[in-house]
């Protein structure tokens, strides 16, 4: 399973990507997110602030239950802010 | 369409480009948004776009089929860049057409406010103290749910 | 800025410069009104724009100054063509920037609104059938209806 | 006083400007159109549809009593339709 990092959560976790092998007790993202923060200090601060982390399995943004399979490409960023301009200002 | 890239677009060109040999367009909404020299009352010297290659483009594609699915487009187009990037640059193009001006405005808005809150995207702005990433505004949110519902009226 | 001309214009070169050397806008929001090829089902050959010199041009100054006062624009402009054109031909070109996206669009709508119910411009459609004046649609009073009252809301 | 028409009001009147010396009892728009429209068939023509007329005084829009004063310019024509695209298509 290959686990991405972006912007500051790839800042603190000190790598952009990882090649994990989680037990088979892990069946979903919010288990790979607790499993992962025993895998290291990089993980553990990356994954810190749960309420700031969003997840794309596949590349497809998901939510903490959804499921995982051997072979998937989890990606975990903070919210996104590309665009230009923010939303104000009327 | 969807684009992304590091290099600058010429909006002209782009905006003739999907109009062209078209005449059933009546109106041609687009957005540029651009590096602003000022964040929080700091000063920006530049800008460093991050994306996550592959899900952005899909994550695009998403959007702009979902515009599609909701008003009458003949037309659009999105086009963002990534990498470091100057005050007063270019970053994202935006642009929908359609019969009419009503369509073409709502659906470029949707456009920009969506990807603004679902396409992976992270800014990185240098400031004379370093550099530090950009928080998620609470307003990008708010302008994104208003479209969250299907609109109740569906008028064409 | 207006404009009022009889030739086309570059909306390319025409947006670059309105946001030239002000590193203060984050958006940009244009419009472009294009002849359509088509009018209540029929099939349009060409169209002819008659204005009223002098006045046009007061009045798009006013509604470009009303939408300077209810936005914080860091610049504006309208150029609108007249005489004769064919389908596809761009008629009207409307462009407002700002710090951030919101007032960048709903500004533009604004000055493209008001524009279609307080410019005097007149439409004539030649088809098949020779050449007949375009009446004036319910829809472009209530799109500008929609701006009459100062807004409730006057959050920054 | 100019009178200016404009569109299908130019059309109907067969002219696209008159001047004009109303009596002294003419002293609004209304009285102004009244007035016209005994002034041959022409003004009779494009006025006839006062619903469709609308006026400007001076190249500024105003209502049926709008007072008028000699050397005022004024302009009559249809609802305006510039601007491209009309406004519906959600």
């Amino acid at each position: 399973m290959k686990v991405l990092y972006f912007a500051w959560l790839r800042t603190r976790a000190g790598l952009s990507e990882a090649e994990v092998s989680p037990p088979p007790g892990v069946t979903d993202v919010a288990g790979l997110i607790e499993w992962l923060k025993g895998q290291g200090e990089g993980h553990a601060a990356a994954l810190g602030e749960p309420r700031l982390v969003r997840v794309a399995v596949n590349q497809v943004h998901v939510g903490p239950d959804h499921p995982l399979k051997p072979g998937d490409e989890v990606a975990f960023f903070p919210p996104v802010t590309g665009g230009g301009a923010a939303g104000g200002g009327r | 369409m969807i684009r992304v890239q590091r290099q600058d677009f010429d909006v002209g060109a782009e905006l003739a480009a999907l109009t062209r040999d078209n005449p059933g367009i009546g109106g041609l909404c687009a957005f540029v948004g651009l590096v602003r020299d000022l964040s929080g009352g700091e000063r920006i010297q530049a800008m460093t776009l991050e994306h996550y290659p592959g899900m952005t483009e899909r994550e695009l594609a998403r959007i702009e089929a979902e515009a599609a699915a909701r008003w009458p487009l003949a037309a659009s187009l999105i086009v963002h860049r990534y990498g470091r990037l100057d005050p007063g640059e270019r970053i994202v193009l935006v642009a929908t057409a359609a019969p009419h001006r009503q369509a073409a405005f709502e659906s470029c808005q949707f456009l920009i406010d969506w990807l603004k809150t679902k396409a992976p995207f992270w800014k990185q702005e240098e400031t004379a103290d370093g550099a530090r990433w950009v928080e998620a505004r609470a307003e990008d949110d708010q302008a994104a749910d208003r479209w969250q519902d299907p609109r109740p009226e569906a008028a064409e």
